[in-house]
């Protein structure tokens, strides 16, 4: 059999790995439009912060090809695939035919459309290698940064770049920072942690126009600046599906096989959308665990196994300054606050079921209720007010820490 | 392979794993120089309540979580045996929000430790193993989990 | 509080230099002598509490602790001593007999230390017991007399019931209640896996552990606590007990307070309630009363089980062991001064009964004497403490022997003699539940086979160097001793020569 | 030094014996000739032969052959013999005086039956009245000593080497149809005629070469069944034992031969159930006649020999057929001595005992 992965992160990776766990001689084509060995974008913040390095953010280690026997093909972007024939076609007119193809291309960032945007010298976004890099080389000790978008890409690079600049302004829509992860009462710590750490937030606004190195902000205030970084969103690169006859909504839609509605064409990553079942809705889950897994889903299937990853739930582990916060799920029902000492906790929970979470500082065994809600694990099976009280094992049930703990089997 | 068992009848809350963990990882000869007036960090923990005690540490699951969700790379798979480099750790908690067992959590240095089962220290079969006085861990060939 | 004259018996001493405060001593010791002080960040104790059990030692993972004798000292006194002025100081306090548990501590003779095993030189060969079979089967109970044929002229092998042993070694009787739910089950699984049997005691049989049952033999004691008819058919042989070396002429008293849940469902008696054994079986006031109890258990099994008589050993044992076994019963076992207890009184326990090693020589002796051997099987107990001890009992004249202080110290019993007390820090002589887990029968099962499969393999290399490759060759064996420092009396109730002789 | 009786002795040795199954006489000096050439597993502290057959002329009466000390002793002992028994005939064993055979005692021989009317009191069988009859003497009567009791059998042993002891006997004037012989080498006895071998008790002669370690188990065992073991030599308990499994338990000389050499219990284990049981029975049963410790032993009887060999076959023996005679003997070279050309030479396995009669094949054992 022969398998052509398009794109180079963990979606790509995880279905290398894949396929591999059955079938060790399969031929892999791994195209990506980078020139890089796999890498892991979500590390660029910290490469700029200087926590890692070209050589430690590669996302696997570098006999990770050959090792694998695939045929890598860097700087290679298809721009054509034919379902019926099988085919693809790349930029620079190589064309290959394959039984099974992933398709794993990611996400692009969103730049909205504002006046004076184009004469802005050093505008930047903040999702690839080489977006880290042209930021790196432009940014200087005197430079005032401003990053439009509070989420978790702008704010990260506004943590990254902090002791790289003079000052930094991040400016948002919404009224608090992160405000797709964070509600109105946790949002603030971490916007104090951020200006704890000289960085000025500007929220409820935007940019109504970019005039001579300055920002001309929507509420009418004008924030000069030397480097812009724009981070409000991303967009899933579904184009070359989308031409080649695939579903898609948001993203390509592929089911809890990782297939696309196209024969032998498989999905995952960014580029998708799939089944929150946290809240029962189709959403991109642009998260790295989730590429990887869907990426490792269909390389099983592509191999000839039958694997499903039907789980998938929004989460979300970041931190800012060593303030460390998990959130995970939906924040729906009734909410249990158990924040005491600082540490925050909010547990969101509806019809004998975990929805979602959002721990800040004290996030050890966290994990633990990313269970409770992955797993739908019944509320009433377990002791919900010890576990809300401390994560643990304890509140489950003597057989099922016999099962997971002692290895004990059940029923056979 | 073989795993860490725990059967949580035998366990007697004394914590010595938690102790021998913490010496095993430390690289020290000593374990008086190792642990003397430190608040240990091991790799392995013990919940106790109300007469019943029980250790956590890595399960080495087959289907790894921490590894698929790992964002640097750092958490992989060999033999088995879930390890990590720390030196591509980068702190993103991503594993200790992945993991049903809150087995990994960070060191003093912010990137994060894990039972390896020893095999990236000098104890040889897994220190806790070794150090508990009733059997209640044990290292054992199983099947899979 | 008034002043009690009594004085710490042990020092810990903490090498602080060494103690990482872990904190296991203080969570692993039931007599609450360590803590720790938050403000001096230090383990501190309070010995006072200390019995001596070594189970802070053996745990301390940097071996920071030892427990000292305290040098605290009376003036010397060859007649008063420090055991005996305490002793005074501590009746006077209570008003009460003094109790204590596990054997005879005191100097007395240990006639085994005097007794030296022989071996071939030249003129008969040793035997390499790695490259020959070394046989240490042994059938207890009667044997026939008469050999009789069918009509072919072969020989008709019915027996008398019989206990069959793969090495000459039983556990001796300790009852579920004075020991754990977890040392019975090492016992019972230990038995079973080496081929020999292990022994209820007084307490009942656990339901749980009826599955142990042809590796069990079911005591019928004074008490006659959990004795009924399920209980005697489960057992692969049943013995009454009359009398035991640690405290002979007394009953037992087991406090209510180890009379909990399981232990009372398993005596039949209420929780909490004390179970007292009286001193004699008020049904045996005679060895003819014996002889109606042993056919009694006898027609309750339909002859298909022996019937062991267990009796202290105490100054005219050779006549009361001549009566036993007159009696119908099929085994006596003779249990010595030395042998232990859960608790007895402490002048009892030091002061009545005679050592094993004569009252076994002048048993088998006496029997022999009698031509009535080969009625019953002699079973030794009362402190044998080591494969030379078996091999001695052997030679002596013993069937086989039965051990349980051995058996004890191998599930990590200390011996610091206070199983009075319930509070077993090693999970052996306890029922508070959190003690009791402390002894993982896998481990107490394995660390008792291991003891016995060590011995086993000490005997055969004593068998194999007297040149004998059968135990049943061993048993009465006296040619194979000789005894050193011992006065000719002892020489002749032991019925052995002088070394040199 | 302690002789024997006083202290147990143990010893190695030489045996040889000859069996013609059909009867036919063999010369008594052929035995002697044999024990010449292993010479050198004597020390010269005793030496003795036993023959079957060699008074056809009194073959229903007990030949009782006698040490005295002294004439004291004699006189002491004849009392007794003539209370019990009806002497029909007395005579000194004749003797050829011989510079190599020294200190010996008064040898007499009597052929006797019991008294009817002593033997019907004591409510014993003829046997078992000999039996008490003899361990009296030995045992009450100091400085006689009873040697030889059986019916148309004799024992002749005395201390010195084995072919001096059959000069002086002159075995070369006796013809019987089954002989067995003995040289000795204790290891720690001044050398007493009475401790010589072989030992016998009624018909049953045994000589043996070995040390039997498990002595005190099975001496102790047969004393409670009114054996005296005076003399504490392994012969002599295993005689007792033999004569307690054959007349008084009525084994076979298979069975006996599998209590004293009993298989091992894994070999037990591999036989039919069947067989299994029966052997297991009698181990269990006889588990204090249990023999162990180096032996090969010749049991004579009346009409047969049986040889057996410890269970771990410890001391060397070797079995030579040629028609209707068989050999024994510690080394072949022995058998070659009576029968340069024997048929068949084998060395019998452990515990199989090796049984023949008159009139009867040899039984190879199993």
């Amino acid at each position: 059999m022969k398998h052509i992965i398009i794109g180079n992160s963990a979606a790509g990776i995880g279905c290398v790995e894949g396929i591999r766990r059955l079938h060790p001689d399969d031929e892999i084509y791994l195209l990506s439009d980078e020139k890089y060995h796999t890498y892991s974008r979500p590390l660029i913040s910290y490469l700029l912060e200087g926590k890692t390095d070209l050589e430690r953010m590669k996302y696997r280690s570098d006999d990770f090809y050959e090792k694998n026997k695939v045929t890598f093909m860097p700087g290679e972007r298809v721009v054509k695939i034919n379902p019926a024939t099988k085919k693809i076609t790349t930029e620079s007119g190589t064309r290959l035919s394959y039984d099974d193809l992933l398709c794993a291309t990611g996400s692009s960032p969103f730049i909205p459309t504002t006046p004076g945007y184009e004469s802005v010298q050093n505008a930047f976004t903040f999702s690839s290698l080489d977006d880290a890099l042209a930021l790196q080389e432009a940014l200087t000790e005197e430079s005032r940064v401003l990053i439009i978008g509070a989420g978790l890409i702008g704010l990260k690079c506004a943590e990254g770049i902090r002791d790289l600049c003079r000052k930094i302004t991040v400016v948002d829509l919404a009224n608090r920072v992160l405000s797709s992860i964070l509600d109105e009462q946790t949002a603030p710590i971490i916007q104090k942690k951020l200006e704890e750490n000289g960085i000025r937030f500007l929220p409820e606004d935007c940019v109504a126009s970019y005039k001579n190195g300055e920002a001309h902000m929507k509420s009418g205030k004008v924030i000069p600046f030397d480097i812009l970084v724009t981070c409000v969103g991303v967009r899933p690169n579904t184009e070359l599906l989308k031409t080649a006859g695939a579903k898609t909504g948001k993203g390509i839609q592929i089911d809890d096989h990782s297939r696309t509605s196209l024969p032998n064409i498989y999905a995952a990553g960014d580029c998708t959308e799939c089944l929150d079942i946290s809240s029962g809705q189709q959403k991109v889950l642009a998260l790295l665990p989730n590429a990887y897994k869907q990426g490792e889903t269909a390389g099983i299937n592509m191999a000839g196994g039958d694997h499903s990853f039907k789980d998938s739930i929004p989460m979300n582990a970041i931190g800012f300054f060593g303030l460390h916060m998990i959130t995970a799920g939906t924040y729906e029902g009734s909410v249990l606050d158990k924040s005491e000492n600082g540490n925050i906790k909010k547990l969101f929970y509806q019809d004998d079921l975990l929805k979602g979470f959002i721990m800040i500082g004290d996030v050890d065994k966290a994990g633990i209720y990313t269970a409770l809600i992955r797993e739908q694990i019944p509320l009433s099976s377990i002791d919900f007010d010890l576990i809300a009280q401390t994560p643990g094992l304890m509140a489950f049930s003597k057989k099922y820490r016999d099962e997971t703990l002692g290895g004990v089997r059940y029923g056979y | 392979m073989k795993r860490v068992y725990v059967n949580e009848k035998w366990c007697l809350a004394c914590h010595l794993c938690e102790y021998y963990c913490a010496f095993a990882n430390s690289g020290e000869k000593s374990m008086v120089k190792a642990l003397k007036n430190l608040k240990i960090n091991p790799r392995i923990h013990i919940e106790e309540k109300n007469g019943i005690s029980f250790a956590v540490s890595c399960r080495h699951c087959e289907e790894p979580l921490c590894v698929k969700g790992c964002i640097s790379g750092a958490l992989s798979q060999k033999d088995g045996v879930i390890l990590i480099d720390q030196n591509k750790c980068v702190g993103c908690y991503t594993c200790v929000l992945s993991c049903p067992y809150g087995a990994i959590s960070p060191t003093e240095t912010g990137v994060m430790q894990k039972c390896e089962l020893c095999t990236t220290n000098a104890s040889g079969t897994p220190a806790c193993v070794k150090g508990c006085p009733n059997g209640a861990i044990v290292f054992e060939e199983r099947g899979t989990v | 509080m008034a002043i009690d004259f009594l004085y710490p018996e042990f020092e810990v001493v903490r090498d602080q230099s060494r103690c990482i405060a872990c904190r296991v001593c203080e969570r692993q010791c039931a007599n609450e002598v360590h803590s720790y002080d938050e403000d001096l960040k230090l383990m501190v104790s309070d010995e006072s509490r200390c019995v001596n059990c070594h189970r802070c030692v053996s745990l301390c993972p940097t071996r920071a602790l030892k427990i000292i004798k305290s040098p605290h000292t009376f003036r010397e006194n060859a007649n008063w001593t420090q055991d005996a002025i305490q002793e005074v100081y501590r009746q006077a306090n209570s008003g009460a007999v003094l109790l204590s548990s596990m054997g005879n501590p005191k100097q007395f003779p240990v006639y085994w230390d005097k007794i030296l095993i022989n071996a071939s030189q030249v003129t008969n060969p040793s035997i390499d017991p790695l490259r020959e079979p070394m046989e240490t089967r042994v059938f207890l109970g009667k044997k026939p007399t008469n050999i009789t044929r069918d009509q072919n002229g072969k020989i008709k092998t019915d027996l008398p019931p019989q206990l069959e042993l793969e090495l000459p070694i039983l556990f001796s009787a300790m009852s579920y209640g004075s020991i754990s739910y977890n040392a019975h089950e090492s016992l019972a699984r230990a038995a079973v896996e080496m081929g020999t049997y292990y022994n209820t005691g007084e307490g009942g049989l656990h339901k749980d552990f009826y599955k142990y049952g042809a590796h069990t033999i079911v005591q019928v004691a004074s008490g006659r606590f959990g004795v009924h008819k399920d209980y005697l058919e489960q057992g692969a042989a049943i013995e009454i007990k009359m009398g035991q070396g640690a405290k002979p002429g007394i009953g037992g008293h087991l406090p209510g307070t180890k009379i909990t849940g399981d232990v009372s469902a398993t005596r039949m008696i209420p929780e909490g309630t004390d179970a007292i054994s009286p001193a004699p079986h008020h049904d045996i006031y005679s060895i003819e009363d014996l002889r109606q109890l042993v056919y009694s258990l006898k027609e309750a099994t339909e002859y298909k089980k022996p019937i062991i008589v267990k009796v202290a050993a105490v100054h005219n044992i050779a006549a009361i062991a001549s009566g036993i076994a007159r009696s119908g019963a099929d085994i006596i076992a003779i249990d010595g001064f030395r042998g232990g207890t859960g608790a007895a009184p402490t002048r009892i326990r030091d002061n009545v009964g005679i050592p094993i090693e004569l009252a076994l020589a002048s048993v088998d002796q006496r029997l022999r004497e009698e031509g009535i051997r080969n009625e019953v099987s002699l079973i030794a107990g009362g402190s044998i403490r080591n494969s030379a001890d078996v091999v001695k009992a052997i030679a002596l004249g013993a069937d086989a022997v039965y051990i349980a202080t051995g058996a004890l110290l191998a599930l990590g019993c200390h011996l610091c003699r206070t199983c009075q007390t319930g509070k077993c820090n090693w999970g052996i002589a306890t029922q508070r539940p959190d003690l009791v887990k402390r002894l993982n029968p896998d481990i107490g099962c394995r660390r008792l086979i291991n003891l016995l499969t060590a011995w086993e393999h000490e005997i055969k290399e004593f068998m194999g160097g007297m040149g004998i490759n059968s135990i049943e060759s061993l048993k009465g064996n006296r040619l194979m001793l000789r005894g050193v420092g011992k006065k000719k009396k002892e020489l002749s109730i032991l019925g052995i020569a002088h070394a040199g002789e | 030094m302690k002789k024997e009786g006083e202290i147990r002795i143990p010893s190695g040795c030489a045996i040889a014996g000859v069996f013609a199954k059909d009867g036919k006489n063999i010369n008594g000096g052929l035995i002697v000739r044999a024990m010449t050439t292993m010479h050198e597993r004597s020390n010269g502290l005793g030496g003795g032969f036993a023959g079957y057959g060699i008074y056809p002329q009194y073959k229903d009466l007990y030949a009782l052959h006698v040490f005295y000390d002294n004439m004291t002793a004699r006189s002491e002992c004849e009392k007794f013999i003539d209370e019990m028994f009806e002497i029909v005939n007395l005579s000194k064993i004749p003797i050829r005086k011989s510079p190599k055979i020294t200190d010996e005692p008064l040898i007499w021989r009597y052929f006797v039956t019991p008294h009817q009317n002593k033997l019907a009191d004591s409510q014993l069988d003829e046997k078992e009245y000999m039996v008490r009859c003899v361990i009296r003497i030995n045992t009450k009567y100091t400085g006689s000593y009873v040697f030889s009791c059986g019916k148309n059998m004799g024992v002749f042993k005395a201390v010195g080497y084995p072919e001096d002891v059959g000069e002086f006997y002159r075995l070369d004037e006796y013809e019987g149809y089954s002989w067995t012989a003995h040289g000795r080498y204790p290891t720690n006895t001044p050398g007493w005629w009475g401790g010589a071998h072989p030992f016998s008790m009624l018909d049953y002669s045994i000589v043996h070469n070995g040390e039997i370690s498990s002595y005190d188990a099975n001496r102790r065992f047969i004393e409670m069944f009114g054996y005296k073991c005076t003399l504490l030599t392994d012969t002599e308990v295993i005689t007792y034992i033999i004569d307690f499994l054959l007349r008084h338990e009525k084994l076979t000389l298979e069975e006996t031969a599998a209590v004293i050499a009993a298989p091992f219990w894994d070999t037990i284990e591999r036989k039919t159930p069947d067989e299994a049981a029966r052997y297991k029975y009698l181990r269990n049963v006889f588990s204090s006649l249990l023999i162990t410790g180096p032996f090969s032993i010749l049991l004579g009887f009346e009409g047969g020999m049986m040889a057996l060999n410890d269970r771990l076959k410890l001391r060397s023996m070797v079995v030579g057929e040629k028609g209707d005679m068989t050999y024994f003997a510690s080394e072949e070279c022995a058998i070659r001595m009576m029968e340069p050309n024997v048929d068949n030479l084998w060395s019998p396995r452990g515990g199989e005992p090796v049984i023949v009669r008159l009139n009867g094949g040899v039984n190879h054992g199993n």
